[in-house]
């Protein structure tokens, strides 16, 4: 019934929201772990080298070599320190994306990654021009990206990922029986490591990405890769605002869509 | 030398200072915004004048233009706490002499300074790679 | 119509989602933004003058003066990085909250505040022993805090802000008409200063105040002050696990709720 609909609709609200509340409190939560856990031990390191040095200072004929010593301890901590913040920076604000465009932060990324790992192959793939993306959709993209690919890091131990970012279409159902296809922006992560192994516990990761794309009217899908590795699969729709950018977009992708390939939306189920 | 250093955190511009200081053939000026420092260049001539890119008001960006339209020969060293290499483009698409990144080994900093002087243009090794 | 209904609760689904990512995102730009803006710079300070002490200590006899005054400066960096990065921490994770309980947490907070506005004057009553709340429930109350606190700070030039958390009575209405009332932690943050001007535009912390208040299923309000400046107030259930612990709790608080004004049901609307 319409009143059993409504209560199943209205319940399935507050879950989302005590979910995303929680999803809010343990990034919190894993931050202020890092920054305590890492930042903490070399801000100590730091003063102490400070002190150190106040203490050499006092002397009226300091040592060279003492304040040398002492120099390296705070030098060495606060390289360390400078790379934490890096990091932590780059993962919270992905400033690029805005400011030059999706491809160019990508590039950023997987730099970050390729500098760790430089035992995995990674590869990025952007076969169109994607400087006039929306904002907001560009943001998307690139947090999706972001999280499939610490995935592929943490869980996979592949040795090859492959992002995927590129124009095509997403179908949609319209009134009746009859299917529509739309402009999307399709991202797909797609790793050769161990796959999914259990239905596993409800991750922040995954349910981040899903939400996302659902926020945007979009089609999202984690499946077997062709190497038995993962796939994360996204279709995002392209900003549609009276028309005033999707044709332009679309021709900005240069052909595509053309091939049927480009389209995932019968592959993807949320 | 003079060199004027525009940003508007007062520890950059310390740590700038500290940098320089056993620099015996420079001299340190600083400025805290876009408007100081054109102020200050239309008085003194400075042989380099090293632009923080986030400036408050008025961006280093703009700064870095309109330093340029007012003396085209102004050799300028694009400052940051960002490092992408859109940002770095920029600058040098702009006209800047060279980039210099906060999170940079600080010693970069003076090379950055000797190298500029010297006529030529700066980016660090790892800068350039990134390109 | 109940159809009308439906479309219009999935519709506001729809923008719960989006707003709670949106508060998500911004909360990251804003922490980035401090990292950036304040966190770089004392770290660009700290290892410029640790390069200072090198170029010092090259010499075989290193003047005194000249360590202590570049000492000094790494000494100031190191500081300022210090309390930043504990301020960022305690506004993650306000550890505290779990490990000593909400009372100990709040006091620390309010010492925050105290140290860094000594001129204006905050009270904090905990009238009631609060040291077996639910974690969930004292971390709600602390964030709901935390906000107000914040907002009264910026937005109240206020002399006065006063802080009472008490266990008392909330009202839930019953089947019909009846009503029946619940223990419940009441949480009040009120200020003497400008009041709610205009119909403000739309901030995150109201938003998050109320969220988490209703994700409890309590009930929450802004109101003037008796002052004339502004009063927070939420009323959170205490957690019913079948009755394990309500009842204690609510011997716990000491004659809660027994004083008519401990219950704050009737007047709050969210
Ligand atoms: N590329 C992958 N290969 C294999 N397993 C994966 C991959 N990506 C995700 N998984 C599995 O799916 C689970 C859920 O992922 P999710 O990102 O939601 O959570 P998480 O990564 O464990 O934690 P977090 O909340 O930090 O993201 C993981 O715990 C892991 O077991
Ligand atoms: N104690 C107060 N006194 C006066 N006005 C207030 C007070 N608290 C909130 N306001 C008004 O209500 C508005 C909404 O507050 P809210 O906390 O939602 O947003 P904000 O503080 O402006 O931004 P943020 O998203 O960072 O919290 C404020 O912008 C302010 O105008
Ligand atoms: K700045
Ligand atoms: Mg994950
Ligand atoms: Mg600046
Ligand atoms: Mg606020």
């Amino acid at each position: 019934s319409l009143a059993g609909t409504l209560e199943c609709v209205t319940t399935s609200n507050r879950d989302l929201v005590a979910q995303l509340i929680d999803v809010q409190e343990s990034e919190r939560q894993d931050l202020a772990r890092e920054l305590h856990d890492e930042a903490g031990p070399c801000l100590f390191a730091i003063r102490a080298g400070v002190m150190e040095l106040n203490g050499i200072s006092a002397r009226p004929q300091p040592e060279a070599g003492a304040v040398r010593d002492a120099c390296a301890k705070v030098g060495r901590a606060s390289e360390s320190l400078q790379s934490l913040f890096r990091d932590v920076l780059g993962r919270l604000s992905p400033r690029g994306v805005v400011e030059f465009g999706l491809q160019q932060a990508l590039g950023a990324l997987v730099d970050f990654w390729r500098v760790h790992h430089p035992d995995v192959e990674v590869v990025l793939m952007c076969p169109h021009d994607l400087a006039t993306l929306d904002e907001k959709l560009a943001l998307t993209a690139y947090r999706i990206v972001q999280e499939a690919l610490t995935n592929a890091f943490r869980h996979a131990g592949a040795e090859r990922i492959e992002i995927r970012i590129a124009l095509g279409w997403i179908e949609t159902a319209g009134r009746l029986t009859e299917t529509d296809a739309a402009p999307a922006l399709l991202v797909t992560v797609e790793d050769n490591g161990v796959g999914l192994r259990s239905p596993s516990g409800r991750g922040r990761g995954v349910f981040g990405m899903k939400e996302r794309t659902a926020h945007l009217g979009g089609r999202f899908a984690i499946e077997a890769g062709a190497d038995g590795g993962l796939r994360v699969a996204a279709a995002l729709p392209l900003a549609d605002r009276e028309g005033d950018g999707v044709v332009e977009r679309s021709e900005a992708g240069n052909g595509a869509g053309t091939n049927p390939s480009d389209s995932i939306g019968n592959r993807l189920n949320s | 030398m003079r060199i004027l250093i525009v940003d508007d955190h007062p520890m950059v511009r310390e740590g700038c200072r500290g940098i320089l200081s056993r620099e015996a053939d420079l001299e340190v000026f600083d400025a805290h915004n876009a408007a100081e420092a054109l102020k200050a260049c239309a008085e003194t001539r400075f042989d380099i004048i090293v632009v923080d890119i986030n400036l408050p008001e008025v961006s280093g960006y703009k700064l870095l233009q309109d330093l340029l339209k007012k003396n085209s020969k102004a050799k300028i060293l694009a400052f940051s706490m960002n490092e992408d290499p859109g940002f770095v483009s920029r600058a040098i698409d702009l006209g800047a002499c060279g980039f210099v990144a906060k999170t940079e080994d600080p010693a970069d900093f003076l090379k950055a300074i000797r190298t500029v002087a010297n006529g030529e243009k700066y980016l660090s090794n790892s800068m350039a790679m990134k390109l």
